[in-house]
């Protein structure tokens, strides 16, 4: 992992099983945690512990399953900017719909 | 540091043996090529194709303003002719424009590789141009959209019966050929670089591709997932826009300019790079502020994504996102600034030639400026409550798309002709047309700022009296255009057969495409060539040596 | 991002020594192996970003009218089987595993091994289809599907005792909620089928030995691919299945 | 002049003639918008000659024949910084003057007079408070302040007077305002700038601007009989809303006697204030937001009210409002006591204006 940036290292780096199957473990103990929660009534938390969880899978199935853990920095700061460019998306279309009704409450 | 590059006469210069152009022979050779030289060319020509069209149905446009009642065309005609004029120039003719034929052909020459890193994407994102294209033709031939370019729904998912949904499944399609396009030059630029390639010895062209092919990737399939979904209200009015049904008109704005305001950047971005080759090679002299401009592409490209909802600054958005959304629209024109600002110091202690290219470019620094500035005037938010929707906008974007990019677009066309095919241009008549275009451009467009602010709305098929004499102007000088546009479609044709012989570098550029022979070979390079001086470095041109015109191949 | 450049010099002069040793699948416009197998890879992951803004498009509008239809989108999330749901993640996350596993085994040029695990994911993927299906044809069968047939019946007046009765113009928005399902798991699954196709024809490949000679990178971006697929559910399953299940 | 043909001469005087840069002025936003828009005109000419004397110069002076030797230079961080803060600078003051502008455009003081306009493809149906309409045409009085809530029927339109220099779009679904103050009696240009479909170019009117006294003759000469207000109540009455609503305590809906432009608690917790469009949406969507205490049982009436019937009832149910019902008064004798002392009293006006 750590000769990621060693030039004279072209080999992949190869996942064995061993992890594969911690990560598939991992994620369906997650997928049982994140029905379980969901029947029980945590107000306000009910959808951010559901989306942190579902975060929580994507990360390890792209850092896991797509090898990204040990991937060149070029490959993570792909991940991040498709990341940022979502997120943008996402906030700055918020700022029309949340404060569209200022002044009414 | 002072230069002088002299590099043997070219006068007698012959064409090479061999070169991507006669490697091979017959149709098949071509359509089925992994050649990008080729590809570029298969763009070219299908990209001037539709530009006709377009252009054609622009001649139409200003006919039916020549008088103000709608007697050429009833408006709905006209409505439809306006449409397939926006989309047509912005889907199959500007967004295409300089990526997939200029820097097709160049962006791996410029890198110093054999190829685009995946040739047959490459050519299969030509083929999805062609097949959007054929869509949207269709779609123009069966009885027309008359959606303007914008989609606006409700309108386009439930008044309307024409053939929306087929236009929208043409730019769906031309959109994945424009995101394979993108994918595939930052492919290119991050992995094929030459050794000795660093980023910072990148032309600025390469910069300025870089920059477009990160919107194509990240804005076009907002694009494409927001048409499906007016395809979906249009067939089985799922709701989602419709505010009958509880859905929010107001949403597909929002995806609809998170690409279409990133999209004009695609259009000019490229623009911008085409400019800097030429403003450094005519003036002899390495682009003044390198790291800026370069630095100055990426920024546009990253804050182009910030500033979707000037768009929709009277629809109905928050008054309060309206002001977040003004303010980074003054910040996005900043770096435009810098670029042009750079350009004009670039020219200062240069030594300076005037050929056709270095003219459009010209045309290109005058003619964006007035419309960057304008769109300004757009972004100042009590300014644009009046300006919007009228003639202002319609000169705005005109300004910067056609006098920005289109100019860019022919600069680059003139200057790389003779690396293309071999041959120079006609260089008197196309001064003249460059001329031409720029009078013609100035007395179509400049009268349509002041019916902007007179009130004229855009749109219209008709409209009162009072606004004709300015009417005259534009539709006067768009003829004066349209011959402008005409003159190059004729004489580098002309060219290919009776042109001068060009050689490696007739304009002693110092880029590396200018290095090999013209036109190159199919593998571009025998031998993979190894960078060793800075991008723009004419003390490195000036010492070569004079083993220069010889041909390989 | 300057050591990318250096590594593809520095590759050139390992791999490159001999121009005669090219494997066959070294296409003539790379230099070497390593620069073709990064360029591939980083080619998908750039695909991938497109995707991801595919779908965003779809979680953008999912937001704002969750937001604006809480309770119309509760009773829709409610009506979908949380078993099938369930099930269906837990089968997509199995096959994400198979494929990654027929990754490890191209990387171990087990030719076998990787033919069965491909096999595997495919028999997963069309499990999960089948599932969906079943999902799709209930919706279908109680008019939930958004056009001219939907109904609010359910919603107004609730056959399930539990449930809480929608007046009639929240129930109207239950439409919104089903648009969106049908758009986003429809969407999804259109990636599952072209997905499983791709998978077919990578079988008939592998069983040729075409990947287990050291040219891995189908294998490896079809399973970018295959586990993007599984990301864009692992989002889809607690937006459209898990809204306050408590009730 | 003799030879050129008389197609051409005429053309010409007509040129003459009609020649403007700028649409009249005529309210009182104009002359804010005009002020900036001469500021921005002298931004992009200093701009301009700046980039084109630096083109022009250095293409004379250092042209080949003058200059063969090129000299190669870095660039200058001094300079770049100089030419990437100026023009920011530049362009944040621009931000705020139009921010400001904008601001100033879409809050209407409190003492408007309201007028309602209805954008249908292809025209424009404007109601009058006291039961006027027109079509394609809107008369006003000068010098009182203006709202039009717009709304649309169908698609987007957009309601634009360019001598008033205001805009704004008719959204379908959704009230949206926008406000002006005529200053010149006069005939102007009323457009629909959003592009809505055909008859597009044909949406267009005139928007009457009158003196007081004018628009009094007019608005009584005009009137179909009954106000919205009146209109709404017999709606009300015919629609069934009275047998939820009917202000005694025993009602299975709330009494909205004085519930416009109130602070209403919903059952959620939170709290909304109870305008045109929070009266519009209740009608449509009733269980969007409840008010605390009550039941979602009100029927949609969706699909079953025009936008005009809307608007009755919402002017109905603010007639309902004692405030409001001061308000209009005072609008009405405001222009009844021509123009005495209009200043005077628009302070009255506000100060009954609820806070
Ligand atoms: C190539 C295409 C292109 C480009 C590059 C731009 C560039 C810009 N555009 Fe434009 N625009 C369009 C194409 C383009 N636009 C189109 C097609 C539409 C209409 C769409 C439709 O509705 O159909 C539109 C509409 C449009 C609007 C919406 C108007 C409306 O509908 O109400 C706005 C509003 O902010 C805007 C703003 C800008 C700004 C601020 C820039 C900036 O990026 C410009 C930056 C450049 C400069 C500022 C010039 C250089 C600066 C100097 C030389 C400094 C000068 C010196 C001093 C001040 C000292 N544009
Ligand atoms: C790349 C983009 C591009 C280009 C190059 C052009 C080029 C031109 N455009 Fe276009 N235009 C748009 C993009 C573009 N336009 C868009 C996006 C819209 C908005 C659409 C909408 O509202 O939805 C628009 C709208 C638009 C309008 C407003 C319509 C309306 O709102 O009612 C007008 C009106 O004058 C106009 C005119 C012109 C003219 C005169 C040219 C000229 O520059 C064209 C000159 C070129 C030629 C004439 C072709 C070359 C010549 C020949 C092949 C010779 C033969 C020609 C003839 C016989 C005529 N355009
Ligand atoms: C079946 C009884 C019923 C009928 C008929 C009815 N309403 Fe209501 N209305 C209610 C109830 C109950 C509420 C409060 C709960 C809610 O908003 O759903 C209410 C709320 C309202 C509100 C919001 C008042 C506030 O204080 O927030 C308005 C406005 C309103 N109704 C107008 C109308 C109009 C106009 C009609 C006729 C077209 C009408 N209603 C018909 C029962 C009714
Ligand atoms: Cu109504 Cu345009
Ligand atoms: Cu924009």
């Amino acid at each position: 992992m750590s000769e990621k940036n060693d030039p004279e290292h072209q080999e992949q780096h190869i996942v064995g099983p061993k992890v594969y199957l911690l990560v598939f473990l991992a994620l369906m103990v997650l997928t049982a945690t994140t029905t379980g929660v969901a029947f029980i009534d945590l107000g306000v938390f009910n959808p951010i512990i559901a989306l942190a969880i579902a975060c929580v899978k994507a990360s390890l199935v792209v850092l896991f399953f797509m090898h990204i853990h040990y991937s060149s920095r070029l490959l993570k700061m792909t991940v991040l900017a498709g990341l940022f460019t979502f997120l943008l998306l996402i906030t700055l279309t918020m700022t029309d719909y949340i404060s569209r009704a200022w002044g009414m409450w | 540091m002072s230069t002088i590059v002299s590099l043997p006469d070219q006068a007698t210069a012959k064409l090479p043996h061999k070169s991507y152009l006669n490697e091979e022979y017959g149709l098949k050779s071509w359509l089925l090529t992994g050649d990008h030289k080729r590809i570029a060319i298969l763009y070219l020509i299908s990209i001037t194709f539709f530009f006709v069209i377009g252009g054609v149905l622009a001649g139409l446009i200003r006919l039916e303003l020549l008088t103000p009642p709608a007697d050429l065309m009833s408006t709905d005609t006209y409505n439809k002719v306006f449409s397939m004029h926006g989309i047509i120039m912005i889907f199959l003719f500007l967004v295409p424009s300089v990526p997939a034929t200029i820097g097709n052909f160049l962006i791996p020459l410029m890198v110093g590789a054999r190829d685009l890193a995946f040739p047959k994407i490459n050519l299969l994102s030509w083929y999805l141009y062609v097949i959007g294209g054929i869509f949207i033709l269709s779609a123009m031939v069966l009885g027309g959209v008359d959606t303007g370019w914008t989609f606006t729904t409700p309108l386009s998912t439930h008044y309307l019966n024409t053939h929306v949904v087929t236009a929208a499944m043409g730019i769906f399609v031309a959109g994945f050929s424009s995101i394979l396009t993108g994918l595939n030059f930052i492919v290119t630029i991050h992995r094929m670089r030459c050794p000795g390639m660093t980023w910072f010895r990148l032309p600025l062209f390469v910069w300025g591709h870089y920059a477009t092919s990160i919107i194509m990737i990240l804005g076009t399939p907002v694009l494409a997932i927001t048409l499906v979904l007016v395809a979906l209200e249009r067939t089985i009015n799922i709701g989602v826009f419709d505010p009958t049904k509880g859905g929010d008109p107001l949403l597909f704005q929002h995806l609809f300019w998170f690409y279409s305001h990133p999209a004009v950047y695609i259009m000019i971005l490229p623009g911008m790079a085409v400019i800097s080759e030429v403003i450094s090679t005519f003036s002899r002299k390495r682009v003044f502020g390198y790291t800026a401009v370069a630095f100055s592409s990426v920024a546009i490209a990253v804050f182009g994504f910030l500033v979707w909802e000037h768009h929709m600054f009277i629809m109905g958005v928050s008054q309060y996102s309206a002001l977040v959304f003004s303010l980074l629209t003054m910040l996005v024109a900043v770096p435009s600034a810098i670029k042009i600002f750079n350009w004009s110091m670039t020219l200062y202690q240069g030594s300076i030639t005037f050929e056709t290219p270095m003219l459009y470019a010209f045309g290109f620094i005058g003619l964006f400026t007035i419309g960057g500035l304008t769109g300004i005037f757009l972004a100042t938010l009590g300014m644009d409550v009046h300006l919007t929707e009228t003639y202002f906008i319609v000169a705005h974007f005109h300004f910067v798309m056609v006098g920005g990019m289109l100019m860019a677009y022919l600069a680059g066309v003139h200057f790389w002709w003779p690396k293309m095919t071999g041959r120079m241009y006609p260089e008197a008549i196309s001064k003249l047309s460059a001329i031409v275009t720029f009078i013609g451009f100035i007395v179509t467009f400049f009268p349509q700022f002041l019916l902007g602010y007179l009130g004229m709305p855009r749109r219209y098929a008709a409209y009162p009296a009072d606004f004709q004499v300015l009417n005259v102007f534009s539709t006067a000088g768009a003829s004066i255009l349209g011959i402008g546009y005409l003159m190059p479609m004729l004489y580098l044709p002309w060219s290919l057969i009776y042109g001068k012989i060009a050689g490696n570098n007739p304009w002693q550029a110092t880029g590396l495409e200018w290095q090999i022979q013209s036109p190159p070979l199919t593998e571009n390079y025998v031998e993979i060539p190894i960078m060793d001086h800075e991008a723009y470095d004419y003390e490195w041109l000036a010492n070569k040596t004079v083993h220069e015109v010889q041909t390989v191949g | 991002m300057d050591s990318q450049s250096i590594a593809a010099t520095h590759g050139e002069l390992v791999g490159g020594v001999d121009p005669h040793s090219h494997p066959a699948f070294l296409r003539h416009h790379f230099e070497t192996v390593a620069q073709q197998r990064e360029a591939a890879s980083f080619g998908m992951w750039v695909f991938l970003l497109t995707e991801v803004m595919f779908f965003g498009g779809m979680f953008c509008a999912y937001l704002i009218f969750r937001n604006w239809y809480h309770p119309a989108f509760v009773a829709g999330s409610n009506t979908l089987s949380i078993t099938l749901g369930t099930t269906n993640t837990a089968v997509l996350i199995c096959s994400s595993l198979t494929m990654a596993m027929a990754v490890y085994s191209a990387e171990m040029r087990r030719r076998g091994q990787l033919i069965a695990f491909l096999l595997l994911t495919i028999v997963l993927g069309l499990a999960f289809l089948g599932i969906k299906a079943v999902e799709y044809k209930e919706k279908f069968d109680l008019h939930h599907v958004p056009g001219p047939n939907f109904s609010i019946q359910e919603f107004v007046h609730p056959t399930n005792p539990k449930a809480i009765p929608l007046a009639p113009d929240m129930a109207e928005k239950t439409q919104i909620y089903f648009s969106l399902y049908f758009a986003m798991t429809g969407m999804h699954a259109l990636h599952m089928i072209i997905g499983i196709s791709l998978l077919f024809f990578l079988v008939a490949k592998a069983y040729q030995g075409a990947y287990t000679a050291g040219h891995i990178m189908p294998i490896e971006n079809f399973g970018l691919y295959w586990h993007f697929v599984d990301i864009v559910w692992i989002f889809l399953f607690p937006l459209l299945y898990l809204i306050s299940r408590y009730r | 002049m003799s030879h050129i043909s008389p197609v051409l001469w005429e053309f010409l005087v007509n040129w003459l003639k009609r020649f403007a840069i700028f649409p009249p002025e005529a309210s009182t936003i104009a002359p804010y918008a005009d002020a900036l828009y001469f500021a921005l005109v002298g931004m992009t000419i200093t701009g301009l000659l700046i980039v084109l004397t630096m083109v022009v110069v250095f293409s004379i002076r250092y042209s080949k024949d003058r200059h063969p030797e090129a000299i190669q230079m870095e660039g200058s961080t001094l300079l770049e910084a100089t030419w990437t803060l100026i023009p920011l600078g530049i362009f944040l003051v621009f931000f705020v003057w139009g921010a400001l502008l904008y601001f100033r455009i879409f809050n209407a003081p409190p003492n408007s007079m309201n007028v309602y306009v209805v954008g249908k493809q292809w025209m424009w149906k404007v109601e009058h408070p006291g039961g006027q309409h027109e079509i394609d045409a809107l008369h006003i009085p000068v010098g009182r302040p203006i709202q039009v809530t717009l709304i649309s029927q169908d698609v987007f339109h957009s309601f634009s007077i360019p001598a008033f220099r205001v805009k704004r779009e008719a959204i379908p679904g959704r009230y949206t305002t926008v406000y002006f103050q005529a200053t010149t009696p006069g005939k102007y240009h009323l457009f629909c700038t959003q592009y809505c479909g055909t008859q597009h170019s044909g949406m267009i009117g005139w928007v009457y601007v009158m003196t007081p006294e004018d628009y009094r003759a007019w608005a009584a000469g005009n009137t179909s009989g009954a106000s919205l207000a009146q209109n709404g109540e017999r709606l009300f009455a015919s629609m069934g809303c009275n047998a939820c609503h009917s202000g005694n305590a025993a009602a299975r809906g709330p009494n909205l006697a004085n519930v416009y432009n109130t602070r209403i608690r919903l059952t959620d917790g939170s709290t909304m204030v109870a305008n045109e469009a929070y009266l519009r949406e209740s009608i449509l969507n009733p269980s969007t937001h409840v008010p605390a205490g009550y039941a979602p049982i009100m029927p949609t009436y969706q699909g079953q009210i025009s936008e005009d019937g809307l608007i009755d009832l919402v002017e109905y149910i603010k007639s309902l409002d004692s405030n409001y019902r001061i308000q209009q008064m005072m609008n009405k004798s405001e222009l009844s006591s021509a123009q005495a002392a209009p200043v005077g009293n628009t302070a009255q006006a506000q100060g009954v204006a609820k806070p």
